[in-house]
Parts: structure tokens; C-alpha cells; sequence
């Protein structure tokens, strides 16, 4: 009677025969123990015993029993194959299903959403259409939104992670599956792969990632995995060129059982004896980790403080996706599955708000691969971090999924899922801060990711943490892509992890440690169709040599046992079976929490100054409208009324006259004295009543010279409404020595509307438009006017105007119909410059512009009526007064005016 | 030449027709007016402010050779009440002739409408100020010191007597863009307006500010004009010269 | 009290009332502005009927009605009507009706404006500048020298105002290279004549204030 | 009635516009624009209705400088109807016009004496450019030539520099603006008369 097993989860006592605990269900046998049928541990090339699993079949998964087939078919097919044949196949499979990711990328490249603003954060290359992005770009910046669905920011949930919409995520599924498809051949990429491609690829781990892939890549047949991030791959394939001279020899033994599980035993004994391991395959990055797990640097803790240290994980998960491809080159799955997959896992990875327990296990596991390594170096990282367990068996994780499903099938676009421990393991010390909601990690990532450059992978992923940005040419953008997805609010989560889609079979596996608010797993309900310790062949190969097996109980790390599933009492297990990360999703929620360094919270604000640069409306600012200066105006004011007035009332005549007249004065005195005595004259009063002084004195002269030679009989008109009054007002006032009545020796006509129409329609038929005077009165048929009918019948016409408008429409309208009638202009000097022309051409006879044109007749005058006289002193000294100020004045405000520019300019 | 006149309107109207259906792109290039650019940010600043717009539209007649003016003002003024027709207060419109005050009332209304905000519309904000020159200006001195004004804009005919309200404009502390298409208030605001728009660029304000194709196309016409002019007058001397004509 | 006596004792205090204007905005400056607002417009809005309406249209068809309709007076049936349509916009409900009328005067403006911008500017403007050219008018070599420079501030002055643009390597939107070094040319021509015209702006206002300072001394007994 | 409007608007504009070109069309324009000045007639009664809504509306809801509102209505109803009923060139209309208008447009443009002194003082610290000095000195350089000193004139100033500034520079620049604002009257007049604009209403 054997004695009872204690169940080292729940305490309880159980028969020894038991391999499950009867209370709480969990292994009590470890896998790792001697299994049923089975003695010992499996020797490195021994052949693991052979189980029927076709009764498996029919739960398989589709795309695994395509695998399958597809393997049988290529076995049958292929006669027996040397291993650099084999070394050489996965190879020869990858070309058609990376050729229509080739042109995803591309179209992703062309499609590539990320602003400007980010761009010139990340030091990515601006995209061509960079120009046109902006503005939407920055709409999207102030909006919190892009409007454009299809143009989403990378990072962004909706459009960087397709597969994360919840609600999208059945569309989402058929389309993948049909990439999945096209991915076996060349076929036109779905624009929900461009983003899906393009989000994923986290800036830390992509330049190691591409690192096994190389040979691949440099073959021309880039594997899914490495196609996508593409951008700094191609750099760092390069820089690797001698790894991809070797690439083809490199290809792992495990690789090899792999492609010889349907053929004979004979060639996996072959290819496990000639295979090189990724390790070496990789460059001399590769060297450098190696070391590093020789010193068994645990990783967990220290990560953050030696890029070096960090490295391994990094380098180790990016040998993982690479080799798994390989794998599944050989094993037949749609190869366009794993890569994907293993490429969609940074993003969700990097949102879980909070580290699962099963993460922290990947952490103390990854400790525990690195002392599982010293004696294998060979084994892909990811089997390092699944602890001791799998030492040598690297094809473990992906094989054993359809194992451990045994109920439900898989749904292709989830497969990914099952890769996502090896490379979160990796960055599991970054998903804290990458969860912080205040301080969303993509500034932080953000400005860390930079510091990744394709020829230094290893500090790309150790500079996570702590290091700070450096340029790089397109990591920081997917980088960025995926930590800006974070969700700041548990429904975010649940939101990512519902989108998920995780496979029953994966989201039945229990995580190592569920969250008390979680109730019983799926997985327990999975479990049951599984018979312990029935587990297939390939299953079997994972269990670890005895080496691995020492190992696994030396690290601190290695005490967590699996308690739950077929892989129960596994140690630091559950990085090998990727599925179970997938059995933590749909959590409850998770609080989210980043654990920043002083320098990414530097970062981070840094980054959130530049987004709130952009969101911030931009206060207007009013131009600066100089303040007015009451004293200088005051001060003015007051030296012109006063000197001005003393010299007004002064009655000085200190200045004298200007001595030459002009010549359009000396023209409008001829023009005058040619009119006939007692001839009719048509005078129009155009000025408005501001310009009263000026107009009078300068018409005074010249029209008490024509009244008093000619006597002749004058007709008033003006285009002003106020014009007749004036003209009324100059007769009775200005003229009041000549002793013109109105209605005897002149007519007032008073106002003629119309502007230009009235006065020309008035120049073609007077008697019609001006029928009445301005009071009323028939006009036409009066003495004054007799003989008058047309505009011709005037001896001449005289324009008092202050405006060059009104003054030009009396020369122009009635150009014709004044016949040889002389048109005289009597200006306000602000005017009478524009008229000198017309007086030059002749059609202006004579022009009086201002005091100093008026001056001229007023001499000529003999002095009568004076106005000009009265006003000269006091005109001339008070523009030399102006002029000294208007210098002096404006000689300081142009020294003011140039030192507020500088102020201005300083400031 | 009476023909010659005919020629040139018809095939001004003609392109001008032709650019206005147009559908362009993008709105055509111009050169930058310092004083635009500044109102179109004062305008945006008095929405923002909730501060009063005053456009003065001058006193001249339609009928008079100066009607360009005014309906240039009255293009701007369509344009501004759109785009200020939703402020805490609307734009005042303030005219010095009687038929232009009127239109200044349609104008709005039609730029309320225009809007979507017909029912804002106040037939008080399209305004007579005075009827003659110097009176219209006067009684526009009290609007800017009363009804919270921010930005004053001439855009029409007006005599010397513009410079007061540049003054008062200054006093008040208020944006002043000053134009005219007489020569002598020009050479006024010039001296006392904050910024003036000098002779034709009085007829852009309204297209610099973002109004419809057919004002863009008249800059057009204006241009494609200039040119010919500057030709004739280039070849008109030279046959002069010569004795040809 | 003479009528002058008693128009010179109002002109005196508006005229200071207007000059107090100089010390700041004051409520006398604006009593005498409010003033002049509602006298100006009471007296055009009288000069409109008198002067405009009466003659040219009230006392035609008074006159028609009267003694039989002429053709001419027939016709002007037409803008009483539109007139009293017109009169409707002075109340805001019914303004629409005369939308009609607005439209007739704003289309007969807009013809008149681009009639005399062309006959009255386009035209004389531009045969004055060529005009200046001739051989058989000109008496001295200066004379051509001048009209030249006339020329060239015309042409200058145009092409300052040239609108169209294009948007340079840098951003910047400017114009032809050769039109802004003309287009800089015809701003000096700008400042000259703007310089000019304010120099005689000032001139009228410098008179205008000597005008009112000879006013107060005749008032008093100085003038 | 948009309608009716923009036709009348279009159709007088062309009748109008032709009629300056085509002589024989001179007589139908004339009968158009006689109709066009009624209307203004016309217009200028609105708009003195406007003008007293305006003040009306200040008076009625109490709003500021009501008062001032009040004696502008108390004036213009005043010179309205006396200018109605004597008529303006009536003595006493006549007197108001002298006693009124007169001095204050005269006074507001002796102001100006003093605001364009102080504006062109302050222009340079505004716009400290090229345009602005060039038309400060030239300014400075036209008002010596128009004055004279007590012992006599500068006869180069007075006599040649100046005509010369008015008559050559001066015209040169002044052609250009007028030849550009009509350039801009021309279309902006064309943009109404196709129906383009339409300020007497209408979206």
C-alpha cells in the first residue's frame, strides 16, 4: 500500500494510484514524473513512444489537420531526405505563403497612418503622404479621434489591432482566415491585414526577432513573421549578411524531428545529430547572450537595470518565432498562422492591464531557462523560458496545443494566442508600465523604442526600461502602435481580451494561479475528455532529459509548479504552452498600473506636451493696437489753435504771397476774361460744407473777377444735397459785394441726383432734368436763362469741387455736350493734382487748386475779395509748424516703432 | 471706341461668367495683404470676444460714378455676417446714403439666412448713420464708443472725413482696416488707419476673406484686365512715338 | 437780435462744441454731433422730396392726372410703383415687397459704375497717359522725360496690385519674381502720390481750421 | 420677389450699361436711370425711417445715450418738416444750414488739422517701412513747397519741386489707382449684373 499523495495545491489527501487531486482536481503526479507506461525520462534522440493519436484527428483543428495531411503528403511524396534537404525544405514552402505578405507590407507601408507629429517623434521617415495626413492628423489629435477609420494612429485599438475589436472580431476572422489562406500563396492582401501587420512587432523585440529569420529573409522568402516588420528588418539583414550565408545549414534539429514525425525514425536520430542550434545560426548578438546565460543572470528584477540581461528573453523569443515558423513549414499548419500570430501577440501582451499570475511565471521561468541552458544552448529560448521541462523538446508548444484540445477545434485567426508567452515573457517587466493609465506607455514606449536599432538588438530590448530615444527608423512606430492600445479602464480590457477570440481549447487551460474573482476555468471542463497522461507522441518528446530535470529543481524560479491541465505539476511549464496564456483572457478586469521609470514618466509627459500642444486651442491673440496719447494730442491741439489763432487774430501779414502763379491759375484768369459779358454761366457747387473756408477762398477771387468784368448770368447747380445752400451762401456772403438776387441775375437749379447718370443725363437734356429751381420755380423760361436749352448754350462752365470724383464727372459727362463751352475748375488743393492732367489736355481750360492757386487770382484781382491774404500767414506758418513736428515727431516714433519691433522680436 | 468699351465689358462679363462656374480645386493664390490677413484675424477675434463688428459702407450713391465701392462693402458685409452671424453680437452695418443703408439691411438679412440663423436677424444692424458725408461718419463715432466694438471696416467711399473715425478708432482702442476709392481719403487712412487697403484692393477684401468663387474670379478678370491695359499702353506709346496713331 | 447774429451765436458754440472734440470724447462734442446728424438728414430727406420726387415725379403725374397723360407722364406710373413698394422696407414685415425696386436700382447703380469706371476712367486715363507722347505736342526733351515717368508709375502702380500668386519650394505664396521688383517700384510711386495727396488733404484741413479760427475773430470783432 | 429682383436687377443693368456704349439705346436708358434717381428719392424717405427706428428702438428699451437719440429725432423731425413746408431754399433753411451744418462739418474738419498731424506723427512707429517714409518725407517735402518764409519763398521748392511731385510722380501713381479701381468697379459691377451678387437680397 503505497502511502497517499498530499495535493500540493489544496493539502488534501489522495490515494496514491490518484493522478488527480479528488477535491481540488490538480496533478498530483507531475509530468515530469515517471508517466504511465513510461519509465524514465526520455534521452536527447530517443524516440518517443509511438501512440496512436488518429482518433485525435477529427478534433484537430482544421488548419492542423491540413498540417498534418499536407505533411503526409510531403513525406509520401519526398523520397528519403538527407538533412540538408531537410535543412532546406522549410525553406522551399516559405515563398508562397510570404509573397502576398509582400505586398501587404507594401500596401501597409503605402497605408501607414502614423501623424506627423508622432513621425518626427519616432524619427521615422516621413511618408509621401505626409502633407495630406496632417491636417487630418492633427483634426484627429484635437478630436481624440481619427475620423478616418481606416487611418487610425498606430496604437490605436480599433485600427492597429483589427483583431482586437470585439465587435469586429467575427469579420475580422473570416478575413484572416482567408489571408491565412492567401498567406499559403501569393494573394492580394485584406486591408484588415495591413494594420494587423503593421501593429504588431513590438520595437523591442523586433530587431532580434528578424535576427534567426535573416536567412530567410535573405533568401527572399521572408517568413510571415519577419515580412511584417520588414522596416528595420531589412537593415538588420544587412548587418547580418553572415547569418544568412549560414542560414540554410541552420535549422534546428527539433526542426528536423519535426519533418521526420510521418518518416522513419532513422532521420530524426540524423537530424537530431547535425543540427545546429538557432543560437549559432543567429549572429554574434547571439554569442553575447549566450554568455549572459552562462553568468544565469536571472532575468526577472534585473531587466531593467542591463540591457544586457534583458537581452535574452528578447533574443530568445525572436529564435522562437523563427524557429516554430520553420516548424511549421515542415508540421503543415497555413504557415501564414504561427507568424501572425506570434506578431499579434506583442500588442495584447503589452495591454494586459495587469500581469497575470502566469506571466509572473514566465518571469520566473525565464530565470529558470537560463540555468536551464548552460547545457543547451542549442534549444530555442522560448523552450529556456518554459523551463526545464521541454529542454529538449523545442517543437513543444505548437505541436502540443491540438493535444491538449481535445473537445473543441481551433479557430485559425487564434492560433497567435498560443505564441505569446516567449516573447511576453520577454517583456514582461515592461506590461506593468505599459498599463499605466495616467501615463499611457506609448510615450514612454514610445520614446524608449527609438533607442532599438536593427544592428543592436540587444540594447533595442534593454533599453525598454531605462535607456533613453534614439532614432530608429520604423520600430518605435509599431512599438508605439501597440502600447497605445493600451485601455484605461477595465471594460477596455475585457474589451481587448473578448476580442481576442482565444480558442476554447486555449481559454479552457486554467492560468497557474487564477485571480479570485475568476471562477473555475473552462479549462477544468476541457480537461475531461483528456485521459491523464494519454498524451501523444510529439507530446511526449516535450518531456524534459534529466539534465533539464535537475535543473528545473535548482533555480528559485523553478518551485511554481503547474496544477491545473495536462501538463499539471509541469515547472514554469506555461511559457511552453502559449495556449495558456490564452486561458487567462476574458478577465473580469484588471487595474491598470505602470511602473515607469523617473526618465519614460519624463518621457511620457514629454510626449503628453507635444499631444497637448496639438489639442490645445490656440488662444487668438489681438493685434496689438497702439494706445492712444491723450497729452501729444492735446499738445498739438493746442500749438496749432494757438499760435494759429494769435496769427488769425493778429491780422499779420508777415508771409508774403507766392510770387509765380501758376499756370493753370494764369489759364482759368484767361478763360474767364474770354467770356462773353452778360453770357450765361453754369456753376456747379460740388463741395460738401468741412471744405467751406477753403472752397470760398479759393473761388472767391476768381468768380468776384468774372462777376465783376462780365456780369454774366449765372445758373447754380450742385450734385450735393447741401450743394444748393452753399452756392446760396456763397452768393450772399462771398460775392455779397456784387449784389446778385436770385431769380434776377442767377438761378438756383439746386440739386441734381444721380451722381454721373444725373449729370450726364443732365449735359444731353437740362431743360428736362432740372425743369424747377430749387424753389419750385420755372426756370428755363426765365430772362436769366433765356436762350438756354442746351448745355453748349452756356459761354462756360465752372465746377467748384473738392473731390476728384465729382470734378472728373463734370469734365468727362459733359465732354460733349459743352461743346466749346470752357469748363473751369476751382479745386480744394487736396484735389486739384489729379486735375492738372486734364488741364494739360486741354479739356480743363483753367484750374484754381487752393489757397496757393487762389493766391495767383486773388493778385490778380487786385487783392478782392482777400480771403487768401487773411488765411496766408497763418496757412504758411502752420504747415512750416507741421512740417517741424511731423519731422522732429515722426524721427521719434520711428526710433520708438524700431525699438518695439526688437522688444517685440525678444520677447 | 464706344464699341471697343462694349467689347471690353462683354468679354469681362464673359470670363468673369466662365471662372465662376468653374468648379477650381483649390482656391486660387494671391499674394498677402497685410491689412486682410489682420482683419481676418480681428474678425475672428470679436466672434471669440463676443465684440461687435462695424462696417462702414461710405455715403456714396449706386447711382454715382463711386458705386463700385459700396457694392464691393456690400459683398464683404454679406460675407462677414455669414461668418460672425452666431456672435454674442452681430456685425452693424453703417451707411451714409439711404439707398445703401437699405441694401445693408438685405445684405444682412440675406447673410443671416445665409447662415442658418434667419431668425437672429436685427433689421436695426443695417444702419443709416447720417445722410450726408460728414454726418454719416459723425454718427458713427458713437456706435464705436457705445456698442462694444472691436474691429471697424471702411470698405466704400468715403471723403477725408474717414480719417475721424481712424481717430476714434484709436481712441476707443478698436481695429480699424480703412479704404476708400477716392485718392484723397486714401492718402488720409493711409496716415491715421491701423491698416489701409489701397485703390483696387479695396475690390479683394471680400475674396481675401473667403467668399465665394465669382469674387475669386473677378480677381481674376482683374488681372487678366491689368495686363491687357499695361500692353496697350506699352504699344499705344509706342505708335505714339512713332506718329502712328 | 439779427437773424446773423443769432446763426453766428449757434455756428460759434457748434463750432466749439465740435473743437472739444480735440480734448476728448465729451457729451457736448456729442450733443452737437447728434444734432448735426438728425438737422443734415431731416434737410436732405426735405431736398429729396422737394428737389427729386416733386419735380420728377409727384408733380408729372399730378399734372397727368390733371390734364390728361403724356407718354412721358404714363411711363413714370412705373417707379410709383415701385416707389410705393419701395416705401414698404420701412417696415420690417413687409420689406420684401420692395425687393423689386431695390433691384432696379441696384442694377441701374452697377450699370452706371461700370459705364463710367470705363468711359469715365478706363478710357480718358489711359489716352492721357499715351497722349502724353506725342511728337507734335511735346516742346522739350524733359517733357517726354516726364511722361515717361508718368508711364512708368502707371504701369508700376498696376502690377503693384496684381493679385494672382503662387506658392513657392518654401511655402510662402508670392508672386513672379519680376512682378514683385515691379510690383516694389510701383509701391514708391504709391507712397509719392499718397504723399502728395495727403500734403493737400492737409492743406484743406490746415484751412479749414484757419477758416474757423477767422470765424471766432469776426465773431468777436477781431477779423 | 427674389426673382422679380434679380430680373429687373439684370434687366435694367444691361438696358443701362448698353445705353452707354450704343447712343441709339441713350433715350431708354435715360428713362431708366430718371427712374433709378426716383427710386433713390424714394429710398432716401426709407432710410430716414431706418433712422428713426434706430433712435427709436435706442429710446424705447432704454438702451445708452438714449438721450442724445432723442434730440437727434427732435432735429430731424424738425428740419423735415420745416424743410418740407418752406422748402430748403427757404431763408430759414437757409440760416439753419449756416447756423448748423456749416460750423460743424467746418469744425470736424478742422479736427482733422489736428488728428492727421498727430496719425502722420505716430505712422512711423505703426509701420516702420519704406512706404511710410517715402510718403511722410514726401508729405513733409509738399507742404514747404506750398508755404512761404517771411523773407520770401523757396523758389526751387515752390516753383519746380513741387509742381514736379504733383504733376509727374504724383500722377503716374495716381492713374495706376484709378485705372485699378475701375478695373475693380468694372467687375464687381459685372458680378451684380450677371447675378452673381446680390445685395438687394436673395442667398
Amino acid at each position: 500500500m503505497a502511502e497517499p499523495i498530499i495535493c500540493p495545491v489544496c493539502g488534501e489527501s489522495n490515494p496514491a494510484d490518484m493522478e488527480f487531486c479528488k477535491n481540488c482536481q490538480s496533478r498530483l503526479l507531475p509530468l515530469t514524473g515517471p508517466l504511465k507506461d513510461e519509465d524514465g525520462p526520455i534521452h536527447p534522440g530517443q524516440i518517443p513512444t509511438k501512440k496512436v493519436t488518429a482518433e485525435l484527428e477529427p478534433i484537430l483543428p482544421e488548419w492542423l489537420r491540413e498540417a498534418r495531411k499536407q505533411a503526409r503528403q510531403s513525406a509520401e511524396d519526398e523520397p528519403t531526405i538527407t538533412g540538408g534537404d531537410k535543412q532546406t525544405k522549410p525553406l522551399t514552402q516559405t515563398p508562397d505563403l510570404l509573397a502576398g505578405l509582400a505586398d501587404q507590407n507594401k500596401q501597409g507601408d503605402e497605408d501607414d497612418e502614423t501623424p506627423d507629429w508622432l513621425r518626427s517623434i519616432t524619427g521615422a521617415p516621413a511618408k509621401k503622404k505626409k502633407n495630406e495626413q496632417d491636417s487630418s492628423q492633427v483634426k484627429w489629435v484635437e478630436l481624440g479621434h481619427n475620423e478616418e477609420p481606416g487611418k487610425d494612429v498606430p496604437g490605436s485599438e480599433s485600427a492597429g489591432l483589427p483583431w482586437m475589436r470585439g465587435g469586429e472580431s467575427a469579420p475580422e476572422k473570416d478575413e484572416l482566415t482567408e489571408w491565412f489562406k492567401q498567406a499559403a500563396s501569393p494573394a492580394a492582401p485584406s486591408g484588415e491585414n495591413l494594420t494587423f501587420t503593421k501593429t504588431e512587432a513590438p520595437a523591442p523585440v523586433q530587431p532580434d526577432r528578424s535576427t534567426p529569420t535573416t536567412p530567410v529573409s535573405s533568401a527572399g522568402e521572408v517568413p510571415v513573421g519577419t515580412k511584417d516588420i520588414q522596416p528595420y528588418e531589412r537593415e538588420s539583414v544587412k548587418d547580418l549578411t553572415g547569418s544568412a550565408l549560414s542560414s540554410d545549414i541552420e535549422i534546428p534539429d527539433w526542426i528536423k524531428k519535426l519533418d521526420a514525425e510521418t518518416p522513419s525514425a532513422g532521420q530524426h536520430t540524423e537530424s537530431g545529430k547535425d543540427a545546429p542550434s538557432p543560437a549559432f545560426s543567429s549572429d554574434t548578438d547571439i554569442a553575447d547572450w549566450i554568455k549572459k546565460l552562462d553568468s544565469g543572470t536571472p532575468l526577472v528584477g534585473q531587466q531593467s537595470e542591463s540591457s544586457k540581461e534583458t537581452s535574452t528573453p528578447a533574443l530568445s523569443s525572436d529564435k522562437d518565432i523563427a524557429d516554430w515558423f520553420k516548424k511549421l513549414d515542415s508540421e503543415t499548419p497555413p504557415p501564414g498562422q504561427q507568424p501572425s500570430s506570434s506578431k499579434e501577440t506583442p500588442s495584447p501582451a503589452t495591454m494586459l492591464p495587469d500581469v497575470p499570475d502566469w506571466l509572473k511565471s514566465f518571469d520566473e521561468a525565464a530565470g529558470a531557462g537560463q540555468s536551464g541552458t548552460e547545457s543547451g544552448e542549442a534549444l530555442p529560448d522560448w523552450l529556456k523560458t518554459a523551463g526545464p521541462s521541454v529542454q529538449e523538446t523545442p517543437a513543444g508548444p505548437a505541436p502540443a496545443e491540438p493535444a491538449i484540445v481535445q473537445s473543441q477545434p481551433i479557430p485559425e485567426k487564434n492560433l497567435p494566442l498560443s505564441e505569446l508567452p516567449d516573447w511576453v515573457s520577454s517583456l514582461t517587466p515592461i506590461e506593468p508600465r505599459a498599463a499605466e493609465p495616467r501615463e499611457p506607455a506609448v510615450p514612454a514606449f514610445q520614446m524608449e523604442a527609438p533607442a532599438t536599432s536593427p544592428a543592436e538588438p540587444v540594447s533595442s530590448v534593454s533599453a525598454l526600461p531605462t535607456e533613453p530615444p534614439a532614432a530608429s527608423p520604423a520600430g518605435p512606430v509599431p512599438a508605439a502602435s501597440a502600447f497605445t492600445e493600451i485601455p484605461e479602464s477595465s471594460d477596455d480590457v475585457d474589451a481587448i481580451f473578448a476580442s481576442m477570440k482565444i480558442p476554447d481549447w486555449l481559454a479552457d487551460i486554467t492560468p497557474s494561479q487564477p485571480s479570485p474573482e475568476e471562477g473555475l476555468p473552462p479549462a477544468a471542463q476541457a480537461e475531461e475528455p483528456i485521459e491523464p497522461a494519454e498524451l501523444p507522441s510529439w507530446v511526449q518528446a516535450m518531456r524534459p532529459v534529466e539534465s533539464a530535470m535537475r535543473d528545473s529543481t535548482a533555480g528559485p524560479l523553478d518551485s511554481r509548479l503547474e496544477e491545473r491541465g495536462a501538463l499539471a505539476g509541469l515547472q514554469g511549464v506555461l511559457p511552453a504552452i502559449p495556449g495558456a496564456t490564452a486561458a487567462t483572457s476574458k478577465p473580469k478586469s484588471h487595474s491598470i498600473k505602470l511602473d515607469a521609470t523617473d526618465q519614460q514618466q519624463a518621457h511620457a509627459a514629454l510626449l503628453e506636451q507635444i499631444l497637448s500642444a496639438e489639442t490645445a486651442p490656440v488662444p487668438m491673440k489681438a493685434d496689438s493696437v497702439p494706445r492712444s496719447q491723450r497729452v501729444l494730442r492735446w499738445a498739438l491741439s493746442a500749438l496749432l489753435i494757438i499760435i494759429l489763432g494769435g496769427v488769425i487774430f493778429g491780422k499779420t501779414q508777415i508771409f508774403p504771397l507766392p510770387a509765380q502763379v501758376p499756370n493753370e491759375t494764369i489759364a482759368a484768369i484767361q478763360a474767364v476774361e474770354a467770356i462773353p459779358a452778360d453770357a450765361p454761366v453754369l456753376v456747379a457747387f460740388d463741395y460738401e460744407p468741412a471744405t467751406i473756408g477753403e472752397m470760398e477762398a479759393s473761388g472767391a477771387s476768381l468768380m468776384d473777377h468774372l462777376l465783376l468784368l462780365k456780369h454774366p448770368r449765372l445758373a447754380l447747380i450742385s450734385t450735393s444735397p447741401t450743394g444748393a445752400a452753399l452756392a446760396e451762401r456763397f452768393m450772399a456772403s462771398t460775392l455779397a459785394q456784387r449784389s446778385y438776387q436770385s431769380g434776377a441775375q442767377y438761378v438756383d437749379l439746386g440739386y441734381l441726383p444721380g451722381g454721373l447718370a444725373g449729370v450726364f443725363d443732365f449735359s444731353q437734356n437740362p431743360t428736362a432734368v432740372m425743369p424747377l429751381s430749387a424753389d419750385s420755380a420755372e426756370v428755363w423760361n426765365t430772362q436769366v436763362m433765356q436762350g438756354v436749352t442746351h448745355l453748349s448754350d452756356f459761354a462756360a462752365v465752372i465746377v467748384l469741387t473738392d473731390s476728384v470724383e465729382s470734378g472728373r464727372v463734370w469734365i468727362e459727362q459733359t465732354e460733349l455736350a459743352r461743346g466749346n463751352a470752357p469748363l473751369i475748375i476751382l479745386s480744394s488743393a487736396q484735389a486739384g493734382p489729379m486735375f492738372v492732367p486734364y488741364v494739360d489736355s486741354g479739356q480743363v481750360k483753367g484750374m484754381i487748386a487752393g489757397l496757393n492757386g487762389a493766391a495767383g487770382a486773388e493778385q490778380a484781382n487786385g487783392g478782392l475779395p482777400g480771403f487768401v491774404r487773411r488765411y496766408w500767414d497763418a496757412y504758411s506758418l502752420g504747415l512750416l509748424l507741421v512740417v517741424v513736428v511731423m519731422f522732429l515727431g515722426g524721427l521719434w516714433n520711428l526710433w520708438l516703432g524700431i525699438q518695439d519691433r526688437r522688444v517685440h522680436e525678444a520677447g | 471706341m464706344n464699341l471697343l468699351g462694349l467689347a471690353l465689358v462683354v468679354l469681362s462679363a464673359f470670363f468673369l461668367l466662365i471662372l465662376s462656374l468653374i468648379k477650381r480645386k483649390s482656391p486660387p493664390k494671391l499674394r498677402g495683404i497685410p491689412a486682410l490677413t489682420r482683419l481676418y484675424r480681428a474678425v475672428g477675434l470679436s466672434v471669440e470676444d463676443g465684440t461687435r463688428l462695424l462696417i462702414g459702407l461710405g455715403g456714396a450713391s449706386l447711382l454715382t460714378q463711386n458705386g463700385g465701392a459700396p457694392l464691393a462693402g456690400l459683398g464683404l458685409l454679406r460675407h462677414l455676417t455669414e461668418r460672425t452671424s452666431l456672435s454674442d453680437r452681430p456685425p452693424i452695418a453703417a451707411a451714409g446714403e439711404s439707398s445703401l443703408a437699405l441694401l445693408a439691411q438685405d445684405t444682412i438679412e440675406a447673410g443671416y439666412q445665409g447662415a442658418g440663423a434667419g431668425e437672429y436677424y436685427q433689421p436695426t444692424t443695417g444702419r443709416l448713420t447720417g445722410m450726408t458725408p460728414f454726418s454719416s461718419v459723425a454718427g458713427m463715432i458713437p456706435i464705436l464708443h457705445d456698442e462694444n466694438v472691436s474691429t471697424t471696416v471702411l470698405v466704400g467711399h468715403f471723403g477725408v472725413e474717414a480719417a475721424l473715425l481712424a481717430e476714434a478708432s484709436e481712441r476707443e482702442n478698436t481695429f480699424l482696416v480703412g479704404s476708400s476709392d477716392a485718392l484723397s481719403s486714401q492718402a488720409a487712412l493711409f496716415a491715421s488707419a491701423h491698416e489701409t487697403l489701397i485703390g483696387e484692393e479695396l475690390f479683394a477684401a471680400s475674396t481675401y476673406l473667403g467668399a465665394g468663387p465669382s469674387h475669386s474670379a473677378s480677381l481674376t478678370v482683374q488681372d487678366v484686365l491689368r495686363w491687357i491695359i499695361i500692353l496697350v499702353l506699352l504699344a499705344g506709346t509706342v505708335l505714339k512715338l512713332i506718329g502712328f496713331i | 437780435m439779427s437773424p446773423d447774429l443769432i446763426t453766428g451765436m449757434v455756428a460759434f458754440l457748434f463750432t466749439l462744441m465740435i473743437l472739444s472734440y480735440l480734448i476728448g470724447d465729451n457729451p457736448l462734442f456729442r450733443v452737437a454731433v447728434y444734432i448735426f446728424v438728425g438737422v443734415s438728414a431731416g434737410y436732405v430727406a426735405a431736398v429729396s422730396i422737394r428737389q427729386v420726387l416733386w419735380p420728377d415725379l409727384l408733380q408729372p403725374l399730378y399734372q397727368g392726372f390733371l390734364f390728361g397723360m403724356s407718354l412721358r407722364q404714363a411711363v413714370l406710373a412705373v417707379p410709383f410703383f415701385l416707389s410705393g413698394l419701395l416705401l414698404m422696407k420701412a417696415w420690417p414685415p413687409l420689406s420684401r415687397l420692395g425687393m423689386p425696386a431695390m433691384g432696379l436700382l441696384v442694377g441701374a447703380g452697377a450699370a452706371a459704375a461700370v459705364g463710367g469706371a470705363v468711359t469715365g476712367t478706363l478710357f480718358p486715363q489711359v489716352n492721357a497717359t499715351i497722349a502724353a507722347f506725342d511728337i507734335t505736342g511735346v516742346t522739350s526733351p524733359e517733357s517726354l522725360l516726364n511722361a515717361g515717368l508718368v508711364l512708368a508709375g502707371v504701369i508700376t502702380t498696376l502690377v503693384y496690385f496684381h493679385f494672382g500668386a503662387r506658392t513657392r519650394a518654401d511655402g510662402s505664396v508670392r508672386r513672379f519674381g519680376l512682378i514683385e521688383i515691379i510690383a516694389f517700384l510701383g509701391s514708391v510711386f504709391l507712397a509719392i502720390t499718397l504723399g502728395v495727396l495727403f500734403a493737400g488733404v492737409y492743406s484743406a484741413a490746415l484751412t479749414a481750421l484757419i477758416e474757423r479760427l477767422h470765424f471766432f475773430g469776426t465773431f468777436f470783432g477781431f477779423g | 420677389m427674389r426673382i422679380a429682383a434679380l430680373v429687373l436687377a439684370v434687366l435694367t443693368g444691361v438696358i443701362v450699361l448698353v445705353g452707354y456704349f450704343i447712343p441709339v439705346l441713350n433715350p431708354i436708358q435715360t428713362i431708366f436711370l430718371t427712374w433709378a434717381i426716383i427710386l433713390a428719392g424714394t429710398a432716401a424717405l426709407v432710410g430716414v425711417f431706418n433712422l428713426i427706428l434706430v433712435h427709436g428702438t435706442k429710446i424705447s428699451q432704454r438702451e445708452k445715450g438714449r438721450i442724445y437719440s432723442a434730440i437727434l429725432l427732435i432735429c430731424l423731425f424738425a428740419a423735415f418738416f420745416f424743410g418740407l413746408v418752406l422748402g430748403p431754399d427757404h431763408p430759414g433753411m437757409r440760416l439753419l444750414v449756416n447756423a448748423v451744418i456749416v460750423p460743424v462739418e467746418a469744425s470736424l474738419m478742422a479736427v482733422l488739422a489736428v488728428t492727421l498731424l498727430y496719425a502722420s506723427i505716430r505712422l512711423l512707429r505703426r509701420r516702420a517701412n519704406l512706404m511710410s517714409v517715402l510718403f511722410i518725407a514726401t508729405a513733409l517735402l509738399m507742404m514747404i513747397g506750398s508755404a512761404t518764409l517771411p523773407f520770401g519763398e523757396v523758389g526751387a521748392l515752390n516753383n519746380f519741386l513741387r509742381p514736379w511731385f504733383q504733376h509727374v510722380l504724383a500722377l503716374g501713381g495716381a492713374r495706376g489707382i484709378l485705372i485699378g479701381v475701375a478695373l475693380g468697379t468694372l467687375t464687381t459691377g459685372l458680378r451684380v449684373l450677371i447675378g452673381a451678387d446680390r445685395p438687394y437680397g436673395g442667398k
